[in-house]
């Protein structure tokens, strides 16, 4: 399962880029519509790009009358990620988005840096769109937190179906010349190849502790970099900043993963689920017992 | 919207600026004033340039090195490959009676090939200095001014204006020729609408001038650029 | 200022690495004497590098009788960083550290990511060793957190001296052929080049926050990285990963550092403290003002 | 411990290894057993190799290419330039009556220097194949075995063993010879002591390494090593 990054495609911008996803998932949208953040908003890094967009989108009721019909033409499955202000926001997103057939599955954003952040917790918010929609609910999460396991476990307690890792993290570039921060909110959501260590980990902890679904994305260029995010625990992977160079990753990358699957063995990439953890457990297991060969000694 | 790992054919010293000639591909050479994603080596992100020339079996493009992004790609060598996106955004309109093409700096690179396809109409082009000034020789019948003279104080009215270079001088060609088509400038991550980055202000909305422009006329609706930030 | 990171420098082992610096960072010292994890503990990333040494380390009572000592030898400002599981032992260890003339300054490990973390808060751990030592204190944070600047906010109310930010993110990287995780604890601690727009962002925050003292750190590898660092807020800088490829990097950077300074104008280092929020601050009261080209069209 | 970027002379194939030539510069070529970190292109971290070779001006190592960094030393082109850090740890003693150098695979590297040092004593190779045995040619008076004989089946007893290879080889060298000097491996990212990363067991506990070794012999502590992980 190959999806893009919410916010790093616009699928009627792109039509032949977003069909060949296996499902489209869009741009958060929130209760108002947003401009997003004054420009600068891009710079690149040396491993990576920093964001400061600021959740530029119609808002729900543009969005629900105009965006959505036309998205549903594309005929490609569906998800809408949201995002707000409070618990409230995200109840009203995911009724408003219940009556909607186009919609398959509502990613709860819940980890933006480039908004002043959701007051309640993860699970006040999961909890709150649980109780607002029989649609599947998958939670967005930030690695930026001390344990990823324990906020993966009270996403899956509050009624998440699944999990997606990671969003972005802050960073800071600075002007070459000028040392000014380049972006105009100064800070901005940092993604893009330095993020595969970070992605990895989280998938890693969270499949470990939740045993849910995973959509796993952070710097993903290769299909060996989706096969890796599999094998840490993900069921399915997204595309984000790999998409602004290369329109074609999709395609390529779906190529390259099965191609890579097989020469690890697994007959489908959806095989090599959780293989990493296999060997782990093997090893911790080893530990228990003294050393082979420190006992011949 | 095509995508192809293109020839470096050459990479040509004018003034400060390069001319970077790659073999064509299959990639078409859209309208004067689209603009196509090059990929530097090296770098993450494509960088947004505008066609300069298009002659049989190649494009060529006329680079400002000013940063990273732009080193890397004026450093190009010939038999490299470079991975190029495009042609992007919309052109400028050439239905026009009495063009005259107004450009300062590295404005000028779209110009050879908008004056080609509009039978080489007269040109006024500023330049900081005479060394920059040689990217002038790309632009048939065209006028040379050099700081301070700026082109806004030499440029005749009653023409349809096109217009290219720093925002400054965009402002000051617009006040004078409010008709004038104008080629904006942002960051671009992606130039086809995926990375919202290249937000700029447009009918008093921030919209993607990669998808609205990257040419604008200032008549159709009342709007204002976001200042970008002067850095220090 | 240029020092070490904590971790990765043993002055002992080599002593005129440690020379060129101007105060040398001990590795983190715990109460009791830790072997650390099991190999393998070190693995190279794309754009950085992940441990697992799980602080290894001899313990304060050896650290205070055989390595404090013999460390004082060299003649050089001695900082030593002390991490615990609970708040008692930093506590514990800040006293036995208070009677020791040859330290200087105590950085506290809060932030370590391959041990269990202390349970207690950060305003605990600062509290205690405030109450418990007359030295400057050096709290050292991760930026895996939600928001760096309230944690460093949080610190500095509790008593801290200064920062050292950042610590390293959990990271996970896979064997190119196995897809077993490279490192025999699975996850580790990032660290590098990819860090840099992280301890940026960081530091940034954290300067505006609380405006102390600041050590920045994070995939510094040359004068220019570390003037970034100081433009957004930083009064020192330390060298990590960096030292293990290039032993000689400290006088390198300080050479470049200075010469960088004066490039941008700076007549020293420490002169361009800050001056990334010069420019922004004139740039977030511009924002006040109506454009001024807009208001003429 | 010093540090300089040294001139590749050249890289030469010998079977799967590449024999790799530098241009010595002002290092020291240290003691046979002694290893230096060479550093990559393109690579964050050095890797550590024993020296293999030290003509005149010249600091040589062979490669075996089994990853990432291992492929980046190999590939090194004459011509480019490549940072080396070293000597570095504890060489071998080379005070003993009747040496035997006992090797498998790229294990063979540290014993042409070795066996210069020593005057040439006879050795015993086991290679997996005879592709690989090429690399026996480097050692002088050296005996080959191919798999599925292994060295430690034709090994006489009543020698000072001087051994480096793979951990099963060095293991089961111990067992006969239990005051062998042995030439162990662990992932290093300083090779000086600063990073921790190299720890193995020794005496019962974790040490580095790269300050302990990487010649230990068993015989003086009792001790063992933590099994690195069998990937799979
Ligand atoms: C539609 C379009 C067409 C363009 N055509 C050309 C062309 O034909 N020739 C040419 O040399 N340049 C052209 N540019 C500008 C060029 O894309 C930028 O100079 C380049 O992206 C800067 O990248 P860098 O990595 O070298 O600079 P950076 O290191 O990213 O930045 C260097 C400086 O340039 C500024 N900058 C960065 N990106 C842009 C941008 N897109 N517009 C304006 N300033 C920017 C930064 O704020 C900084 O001050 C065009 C831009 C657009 C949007
Ligand atoms: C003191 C010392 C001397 C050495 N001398 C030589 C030499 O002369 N010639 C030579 O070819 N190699 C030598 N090695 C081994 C060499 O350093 C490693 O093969 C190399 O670091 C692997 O790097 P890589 O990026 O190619 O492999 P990676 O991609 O990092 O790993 C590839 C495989 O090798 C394993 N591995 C990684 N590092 C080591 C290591 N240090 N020791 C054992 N296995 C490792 C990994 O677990 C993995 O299975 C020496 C090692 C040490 C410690
Ligand atoms: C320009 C840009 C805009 C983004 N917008 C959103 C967004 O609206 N909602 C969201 O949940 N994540 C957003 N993200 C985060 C991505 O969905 C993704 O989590 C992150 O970029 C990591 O993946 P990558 O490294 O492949 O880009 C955005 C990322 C980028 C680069
Ligand atoms: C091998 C290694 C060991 C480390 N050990 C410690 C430690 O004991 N205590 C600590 O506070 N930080 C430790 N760190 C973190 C560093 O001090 C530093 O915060 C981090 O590596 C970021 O800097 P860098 O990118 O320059 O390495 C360690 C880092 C590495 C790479
Ligand atoms: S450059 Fe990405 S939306 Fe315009
Ligand atoms: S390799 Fe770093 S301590 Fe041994």
């Amino acid at each position: 399962m190959i999806l893009n990054a919410s916010g790093c495609l616009d699928a009627l911008a792109a039509p032949d880029v977003a069909r060949r996803l296996d499902a489209f998932v869009t741009k958060t949208v929130t209760p108002l519509p947003r401009e997003g953040n004054a420009p600068v908003r891009i710079a690149e890094t040396d491993a990576g790009m920093l964001n400061s967009i600021g959740l530029a989108n119609p808002g729900i009721d543009r969005f629900l009358a105009a965006t959505l019909p036309r998205l549903a033409e594309l005929a490609i499955r569906l998800w809408v990620s949201v995002g707000g202000f409070a618990t409230d926001d995200y109840a009203d997103l995911c009724r408003r988005l219940d009556e909607r057939d186009e919609v398959q599955v509502i990613e709860l954003n819940l980890s933006c840096p480039n908004v002043e952040g959701p007051e309640e917790t993860v699970v006040d918010i999961v909890t709150a769109a649980r109780a607002s929609t029989g649609k599947p609910l998958f939670a967005k999460l930030s690695a930026a937190v001390p344990d990823v396991a324990a906020t993966a476990t009270a996403a899956a307690e509050a009624g998440a179906d699944g999990l997606s890792l990671v969003n972005t993290i802050r960073g800071l570039a600075l002007d070459e010349r000028t040392l000014a921060p380049t972006l105009a909110t100064a800070t901005g959501g940092y993604s893009g190849p330095a993020l595969r260590p970070i992605a990895l980990a989280a998938v890693f902890a969270a499949y470990r502790a939740t045993g849910l679904p995973i959509v796993g994305m952070g710097g993903v260029e290769t299909g060996r970099h989706a096969l890796e995010l599999i094998a840490a625990g993900a069921s399915a992977c997204a595309l984000g900043t790999v998409l602004f160079a290369d329109p074609r990753a999709p395609g390529r990358v779906r190529t390259e993963l099965a191609a890579e699957s097989r020469t690890h063995g697994f007959e489908t990439p959806l095989a090599a689920r959780g293989a990493s953890h296999t060997i782990v457990s093997s090893l911790l297991s080893d530990k228990t017992k003294k050393p082979a060969i420190a006992s011949e000694m | 919207m095509q995508r192809e790992a293109l020839r470096v054919l050459a990479s040509e010293p004018v003034g400060p600026y390069r001319l970077l000639r790659l073999a064509r591909g299959r990639l078409d050479p859209g309208m004067p004033g689209q603009f196509f994603m090059l990929s530097p080596p090296g770098h993450l992100l494509p960088r947004p340039m505008s066609l300069c020339l298009a002659p049989p079996r190649e494009l060529v493009f006329l680079i400002d090195p000013v940063g990273k992004g732009t080193r890397a790609l004026a450093e190009a060598e010939p038999g490299e490959t470079m991975t190029v996106l495009g042609p992007l955004g919309n052109g400028y309109c050439l239905r026009v009676e009495k063009p005259l093409l107004v450009g300062g700096g590295i404005g000028v690179a779209p110009f050879p090939y908008l004056s080609h396809a509009l039978g080489e109409p007269p040109a006024l082009l500023g330049f900081r200095t005479a060394h920059h000034a040689a990217a002038a020789a790309l632009v048939p019948n065209a006028e040379v001014v050099l700081d301070p003279t700026l082109v806004t104080d030499v440029m005749p009215s009653d023409y349809d204006v096109f217009a290219c270079g720093p925002e400054p001088m965009l402002w000051a060609v617009a006040r004078r020729a409010p008709d004038a088509q104008l080629a904006w400038e942002a960051p671009m991550a992606c130039g086809f609408g995926a990375c919202y980055g290249c937000a700029v202000e447009i009918g008093g909305e921030l919209r993607r001038l990669c998808v609205e422009g990257p040419i604008l006329e200032l008549k159709a609706s009342r709007w204002r650029k976001v200042r970008r930030r002067e850095a220090a």
